[in-house]
């Protein structure tokens, strides 16, 4: 998860999300950089209003169950 | 100039004055606390309890500021005489090499219930609680009515009738309602070292900014864990935490499909013919009797 | 139940729900057609909204495993 | 849905569901058969216990209230 | 499960959901296709809104706002 | 969601989740590949045990407000 | 909130949350860091058990009674 938090960090101090600045993040708390993880984060986020995904409860509460 | 000040200061007070500044040079925070409220053997409980951690030293409060002045001058560090301004009531100096929030927190920790005074302002909502006081009959149920708790003889002993808070947080405490709290063993107050302000690397810090509330942390730090889940989970990006759930969901989708459908797999069968056999059966309760078969009636 | 499910089936097919339709996909299922039994559901079945009553159906929650 | 229904009714009926048994209870119902959807429900149902399927069905009692 | 996979996955990736393209999918995951079941859910997706589909799909978690 | 899919797909087909399988399915629909995604999901669903997330998911729960 | 998820990040990366390393991270971020916060923050945290509170927040669900 220490990706996404790298994400929300920079979303959260208004920075630009970029590769370069995931990387900086992760290795200022000496984490181990996965470029893969990196790119396909970026790639991920592309197109995406973070505001909306992390406001949206991540799955669709469930059916109530007919009781 | 400096010495036509000294020869009007008692030496006592100007040895007191170099100890404290000595002091106040030796850690790197410096704190003012006050100990006014504080009795004399629960002060030295205190003491012995952080002594390992802190360096504690009462003086006169002029003598406080004195040697705040001077070591900021020979410093030359503004900040530290600022913290002359928060130096009022039983101060003492404190200095340590622990951080201001652990400080605070420690000594916050240290503190102890105690009966209110009179006189004093009530720190939170004072309230008394319904039930027996275990005291015999007596004026003491006077005392209890005069103050308006509303009280009376419940199988031989002074009950209180109803629970009742006494004083509001910020009120005063009358000396009369204090006294009756005492006889109740109620302690609403907590003594101990109270924070004034805290110096550390050119910042002070006062018990406003030093008080951390844990349930506010506690809340932000799961906001911060669902917002990440929720990013994760809604970009499908695999972090380990999310992954289970995204395969649950794409589990979910693919069931619902196939029943929507009612293209059978072998995850699916018995949902698509339960559900089929649910709406024969929801419909069969809808019809009369001569129109359904034995099968359904039971 | 089969009279239950040749009204579904035709139901759900978009037929009408006729004495005759019923009684044909009976005899097609190879079944014995009972015909008051029949008269007594294409009656019965009169008024009833099989939309509705079949929406309402309690939908199985669980995932049944199928051995 | 309708071809579920049909294997149902068989079932019911006690009859075997076939691919030739489905596509008469279909046609009978004057439903135009694919032939693909009832090869693909036929091997679908196979090795399927469907009295165990149907049991699990939600009683209609705790369906909606009885309009 | 494998041909509903196939048939979300061409949904989410904005493709159509022909059986060509079912075909297509399966193949590459070395899926031995099986023709009647190919057609008979391209036939049985006609007119299903899979996006509404698969929103009614309960979902076991629901990371919920903290309040 | 297409890459999860993928990897649905295959787990469900009986085939292994390797990087040249989830390019081979996604290929095959037509998706433009983003190798970094590709890795990023196969790394990590080491240690994810698939069967039981889905185990997890067929229970059926309700969202509980979180107090 | 984006000191929360500095120490977040450290915490999924199994590292030590420290004054510094929160301040190398935020830095990293290129967030001009508030040194009473960073103290406020791993002061406080001294007395929460993230785990916990994670287990807590990802756990708002509660299993429902099927019938």
């Amino acid at each position: 998860m220490e990706y996404i938090y790298a994400a929300l960090l920079l979303h959260s101090a208004g920075k630009e999300i970029t590769e370069d600045a995931i990387k900086a993040v992760l290795s200022a708390a000496g984490v181990d950089v996965d470029e893969a993880r990196v790119k396909a984060l970026v790639a991920g986020l592309e197109g995406v209003d973070i505001e909306e995904a992390i406001a949206n409860a991540a799955m669709p509460v469930a059916a109530a169950p007919v009781a | 100039m400096e010495t036509k000040v000294q020869a009007h200061v008692a030496p006592w007070k100007l040895e007191e004055v170099k100890t404290l500044k000595g002091l106040i040079k030796s850690k790197p925070v410096v704190a003012i606390v006050d100990m006014m409220d504080v009795p004399a053997p629960q002060l030295q409980e205190i003491r012995d309890k952080i002594r390992d951690k802190v360096k504690l030293r009462m003086s006169r409060n002029t003598l406080i500021v004195r040697a705040l002045n001077e070591v900021a001058e020979e410093l030359n560090n503004p900040k530290l005489a600022e913290l002359a301004n928060y130096v009022e009531r039983g101060a003492a100096i404190l200095v340590t090499d622990m951080n201001p929030f652990r400080l605070y927190k420690m000594l916050e920790e240290n503190k102890s219930p105690a009966p209110v005074r009179g006189g004093q302002i009530a720190p939170c909502d004072i309230k008394v609680e319904k039930g027996s006081t275990g005291m015999p009959p007596g004026p003491f149920l006077g005392e209890l009515k005069s103050v308006g708790i509303p009280a009376a003889i419940e199988k031989g002993k002074i009950a209180i009738k109803e629970d009742k808070v006494v004083v509001k947080k910020g009120e005063v405490v009358s000396p009369k309602l204090a006294a009756v709290l005492d006889r109740l063993g109620i302690k609403p107050v907590k003594v101990g070292l109270n924070v004034l302000a805290v110096y550390e690397d050119g910042i002070i810090y006062t018990p406003d900014v030093l008080k951390v509330d844990e349930d506010k942390l506690l809340a932000d730090i799961q906001t911060a864990y669902q917002n990440a889940f929720n990013l994760a989970f809604n970009t499908a990006y695999p972090a380990k935490e999310v992954l289970p759930f995204l395969i649950q969901k794409a589990f979910m989708d693919a069931r619902a499909l196939s029943i929507e459908t009612a293209f059978i797999t072998k995850e699916t069968a018995g949902d698509i013919l339960a559900k089929a056999q649910s709406q024969a059966l929801a419909l069969a309760s809808k019809l009369p009797e001569d129109a359904i078969d034995e099968e359904i009636k039971e």
